[in-house]
């Protein structure tokens, strides 16, 4: 049989975290699925959404945040997260040693800055809840994404949030030493949410639930073999943009399997599971945080029906 | 209708045509809203956020008219030189070229970490890329200028300056003016790529506030007012431009 | 040495091309007024030019006022064989656009505007142009274009008139109300006046000498003193010794354009 | 050095006269490498990514081209029927000034969700930025065609179509060519930009994965090749103009 | 039906405004020579523009071949006051053009591209402009300017001739040339031409009648039968006959400007 297309997007450029999915093309797991995927780089989560939801792209991978968002917003149901790859959120607030915020309580009254879209920006009511912290504490700077490191290299603002694996390689190529710099990650401080999930057009879950499984399955082999060997799983990113610093990416992938992916929930239940009870109150906590009007229920926005076998998904 | 009416009548008729288009086109097709939003949820949008948006629209006319005018002077004034001066021709245009070839966002942080954020990065954005087509139209309308012309002032014993004053720079006006067009539309696009980029006020900002909470009605509405703003300013240069150079549109209202 | 003198010019508009006049070599005294005629296409026009710097010699050289021309000179008024009227100008404006460039009325400007739009209204109206003053260029008839740039080049008050075919598109009446205007300038206030014409009469009626050229290449063939006694008036044109001159003028034409 | 010598190396010395200043500026003032690399820098990482910048090069210049290609179809046709007809000129000019003052890169994600990423994108967005300066530019040389010269064909009994022809367009040359010199930076910057935001190829994806990763040398290095191509491009049309327009440019080459 | 007919026709440049001609009428006769003189600013070249349809009456009827003007016609040939030569175009191109617009030289076009040429540059060089063909405009002389617009005019040869001053820039020997090269082409083919003139010499050695206009406004005063007989020779000028027709339309002229 003529295999499947899949128009998968990602949720950003051509980086070490996409080394998965860009391994699991060249070794042909996706076509031993009987899959024939075409992966295209993102502009962001809201976008990747928006692309499988209007049927564009048939999966993609995108902020669980923005999914929860984008349901609240448009109910209706188009798109459906099938495996959660980061487990907690990579969202964090950094800032250098220098200025002395040492605790959350340390933020009050400073100058923060992100880009309106950022995860951090737009969870920050519910960092700040966890933490005793009025949610206008602090002032927000809107910047574009690259720039708020460059600004708070320069001291021109005390902190940022931003994903903690991007922000940090960031400012240290900006000449900040990686001793200096101070990273609060929203998953340590009580902030439940999750991550970047697979996301799948529920058009496609419809019709051709043995694409979506293919595809998951494809993945999680994929995934397992990346943490296995970071470094080989790397090779395939530098593959596809001979632009990239390899050692770079490969740091960079390296902490975000670090501080997503690999968490003692993952460890207990398996890669791309959720724990009903804490994506409830996650989807609670996000619709707080981004003020929406409604609360979509969880089955709407995510199926555990695709996930593989649990041994499969088990990781040491 | 009378004809003067209807060629009166006639954008209005054709913007209220093109959002019939568009609202037929988004129930037809049954486009979402979180791609394109119909005209009248852009309109409800653009009602229910009045004050703000008009807030973040003076910013942005501001912003815009302060690149313009110093796109308006530099854009002259290196037009001029480049049209009067062989030299400054040769060794100018294509560097203007080359510079204009380079989308001006990239410009943007840079000049962000120099000013500081907030307006002045827009202004200059604005400028840089909208004093580009002053310059060529500018050049274009002098280096054009019949010799015969150019003669009777030379006759007289004129200097440089005074053929360009009496002569050349009336001769170019219709090159000026239509340059204007173009660039004040561009020094809108400057300056509100700009907001986006950092900043926390103007349609540039109101625009990527609303696209982040998936608000496209807000954002088209945004995009709205910049056209609006933009046709407004055009209205004023072509009042200008019929004051100034209806001599070389005399053929047009022949009747 | 005589104000305007030509010292074995040539001309090629294109560098190493066709000249289109050669050799040419002649005087011309101050306060004198000299007629220059020849066949369509020999180098009346260019001569002009090259005596008001708008070109510059190929070979020669061009004196006038007892400097080598290498520019523009600012003593000059020039009506040119267009009208080159600038369409952006009105009427007024246009013949008062050397008082905007010529000192010392420019200095005066600011001063004098009503003085010098009174003296601007008055010239227009002895042209014939008065209510046209506010007209732009185009609403103009030809024959009025011309009239206009004629006041163009006299507004000034140049030391230096340069007429070229200045009076081509009038008819033969206000053809001779402009000799008249033009003879009594200059009796009034001498300058020094080289015209270019067609019109034979003309040339005999208004100029002292009479310079005659033939074409392919531009020479001069003859230059003829015309001794009728001045002040001129309009009857003479009906006499004996005027009709020789414009007879022998004719000739010389004739003979010029069959060589 | 002769003069015709200096005027010919003379773009050549300003930009190394530019590149002079910036790298001392950059060693002077030390200024970071992340904001602003130095030549050098950008030389060298130009030179290390040879390969792919070729790469990607090639593929912005075809959908610029591309892009470009339409534009001057759609502006030539837009240009003509706003340059001829009062009705469409006052019905249509208003709405593409409103429409000129806003971002396109506004349109591209709508634009991707019915394209996809990739070329298609590229090649409407540099489409849409670039036809604006050729409508106003051949509209504006249109309606200054002076009446004296239209009524030589009119007396012929010609149509409207032969006056276009023969009389109004070879008249309105000289604005149609000042604007595609205009118009072809547009279409660099407009398929860039479109690349920056839905492309796995291009410059503009280049520099963004370039930016990512703070590689603003090589973000530089695209910047010089967009800009070096957009000369090439000009120095092309600047060919044409001179072999069209050389009755207009005529007291130019005066002596 | 005459050929062309004015009925009480008046223009107004502006609507409203000053009329240029007033209560305009007149015939002309099918294959008729018919000059037109008056004084600078009459009304010659509104009326030429009247004929050829390029501007509409702003009252009363213009019939040309027995139809009302109400836009230009196919089959004039018009030789305007001012040269107007395309710049982008070469001399020879310039004469060309009319052949690519007017019917059925335009569908011959392509094959007979060689004939076309032919035609263009004898034409070309029986005005003695042999050698101009691949100048551009800007590159001649006024004179030979407006001597590549007649052969523009006559090149498609065009069953109604209108000539605005043609020969207003040309020296009389060039001029006399001319006025045989017209009376020869109207003699072997015929066809209905109006000339406008300030030369009544040319007047009436070419034209069968004469219509003399007084200005503001414009309106006919005179319409005189030249009777003199055809074909006429050049000799003809020094006639008795000939002088009586020139002296009395120069007293109509006259007459016509102090009123
Ligand atoms: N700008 C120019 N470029 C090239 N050749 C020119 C130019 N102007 C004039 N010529 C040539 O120079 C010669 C003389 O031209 P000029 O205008 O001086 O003649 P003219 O005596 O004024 O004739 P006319 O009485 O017809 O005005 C002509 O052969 C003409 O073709
Ligand atoms: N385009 C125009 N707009 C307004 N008025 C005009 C226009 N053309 C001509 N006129 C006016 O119409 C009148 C007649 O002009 P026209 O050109 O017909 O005169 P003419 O008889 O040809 O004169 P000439 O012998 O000087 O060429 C003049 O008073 C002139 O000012
Ligand atoms: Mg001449
Ligand atoms: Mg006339």
């Amino acid at each position: 049989a003529p295999a499947d297309k899949v128009r998968f997007t990602l949720d950003w450029r051509i980086e070490g975290p996409a080394a998965p999915f860009l391994l699991a093309r060249d070794k042909g797991y996706f076509a031993e699925e009987g899959l024939d995927v075409s992966i295209d780089v993102g502009t962001g989560s809201a976008g990747a959404v928006t692309r499988v939801a209007s049927g564009a792209y048939d999966i993609g991978f995108a902020d669980f945040n923005a999914l929860i968002e984008y349901e609240a917003k448009t109910p209706g149901s188009r798109v459906q997260g099938v495996y959660m790859v980061y487990n907690t959120t990579p969202a964090a607030v950094i800032s250098l040693k220098k200025t002395a915020i040492n605790r959350p309580a340390d933020l009050a009254g400073k100058t923060l800055a992100a880009p309106i879209f950022d995860a951090g920006r737009k969870g920050w009511p519910a960092f700040a809840k966890s933490n005793q912290l009025a949610p206008n504490a602090v002032t927000w700077q809107t910047v574009e994404p690259a720039l708020r490191e460059t600004l708070l290299a320069r001291g021109d603002v005390d902190a940022i949030t931003g994903f903690s694996f991007t922000s940090v390689l960031n400012l240290e190529s900006r000449g900040v030493k990686p001793d200096e710099i101070r990273v609060m990650p929203y998953a340590t401080h009580g902030v439940e949410a999750y991550g970047n999930t697979l996301i799948a057009s529920s058009a496609l879950i419809r019709d051709k639930p043995k694409v979506v499984a293919g595809f998951v399955r494809a993945f999680n082999r994929a995934l397992k073999e990346t943490l296995a060997n970071p470094e080989a799983a790397v090779t395939h990113v530098k593959r596809q943009d001979p632009l990239i610093n390899e050692a770079l990416e490969l740091r960079r992938l390296k902490l975000a399997l670090a501080a997503c992916v690999v968490t003692p929930e993952t460890r207990s239940a398996g890669l791309g599971a959720v724990n009903p009870e804490r994506m409830r109150r996650a989807i609670e906590e996000t619709s707080t945080a981004y003020g929406l009007s409604s609360t979509p229920a969880a089955e709407v926005l995510y199926t555990s029906a695709f996930l593989p076998p649990k041994p499969v998904r088990m990781i040491k | 209708m009378p004809p003067s009416l209807i060629i009166r009548a006639a954008p209005v008729l054709l913007l209220l045509a093109l959002l019939g288009v568009w609202h037929l086109a988004c129930t037809a097709l049954a486009i979402p809203d979180f791609l394109l939003p119909s005209p009248m949820a852009v309109w409800h949008a653009g009602v229910d956020a009045f004050d703000p948006i008009m807030m973040h629209a003076q910013q942005t006319l501001l912003t815009t008219l302060g690149g313009f005018a110093l796109a308006v002077i530099v854009g002259l004034l290196l037009g001029i030189a480049v049209g009067i001066s062989p030299l400054i021709y040769r060794a100018c245009y294509p560097l203007m070229v080359g510079f204009n070839s380079i989308p001006k966002v990239a410009f943007v942080p840079v000049l962000v970490v120099w000013f500081g954020i907030g307006t002045i990065p827009a202004i200059i954005t604005a400028f840089l890329i909208s004093f580009f087509p002053i310059v060529v139209n500018v050049a274009t309308g002098l280096s054009t200028l019949e010799p015969e012309l150019e003669d009777v002032l030379r006759s007289l014993g004129a200097s440089r300056f005074d053929i360009l004053r009496k002569v050349a720079i009336p001769r170019a006006l219709p090159y000026f003016f239509a340059s204007l067009k173009v660039s004040i539309t561009l020094a809108f696009v400057g300056s509100v790529i700009a907001e986006t980029v950092a900043s926390n006020l103007g349609i540039g900002y109101l625009m990527m506030s609303a696209s982040s909470t998936m608000n496209m009605a807000l954002v088209f509405a945004g995009l709205a007012v910049i056209g609006a703003m933009g046709v407004v300013m055009y209205a004023f240069f072509s009042q200008a431009e019929q004051h100034f150079t209806a001599w070389a549109h005399r053929g047009t209202h022949a009747p | 040495m005589a104000f305007v003198q030509f010292e074995n010019v040539s001309l090629a508009y294109q560098p190493g091309g066709q000249t289109a006049i050669e050799n040419v070599s002649f005087k011309v005294d101050e306060n004198a007024f000299v007629a220059v005629v020849g066949p369509s296409g020999c180098g009346k026009s260019t001569l002009m030019k090259l005596v008001s710097g708008l070109k510059p010699a190929s070979e020669g050289y061009v004196y006038v006022g007892n400097r080598e021309v290498t520019g523009p000179l600012g003593i000059v008024g020039m009506a040119f064989q267009q009208a080159n009227l600038l369409p952006w100008r009105t009427t007024l404006q246009n013949v008062m656009l050397p008082l905007e460039i010529v000192e010392p009325f420019r200095s005066q400007q600011k001063r004098q505007r009503c003085e010098h739009e009174a003296m601007a209204r008055a010239l227009l109206a002895k042209v014939g142009l008065a209510g046209c003053e506010d007209k732009f260029p185009w609403e103009l008839s030809g024959g009025m274009q011309q009239r206009a740039s004629i006041c163009r080049a006299l507004i000034h008050k140049p030391r230096l008139l340069m007429l070229d075919e200045p009076f081509g598109a009038l008819d033969a009446f206000t053809r001779e109300e402009l000799w008249c205007l033009m003879r009594d300038l200059w009796q009034s206030e001498p300058f020094t006046a080289i015209l270019v014409t067609h019109d034979l009469r003309e040339a005999v009626f208004l100029a002292d000498r009479v310079i005659v050229m033939s074409p392919k290449p531009g020479r001069i063939i003859d230059d003829r003193l015309v001794d009728l006694p001045r002040p001129r008036p309009l009857e003479l044109c009906y006499s004996e010794a005027f009709a020789e001159h414009v007879h022998a003028l004719r000739c010389q034409i004739g003979h010029a354009r069959q060589s």
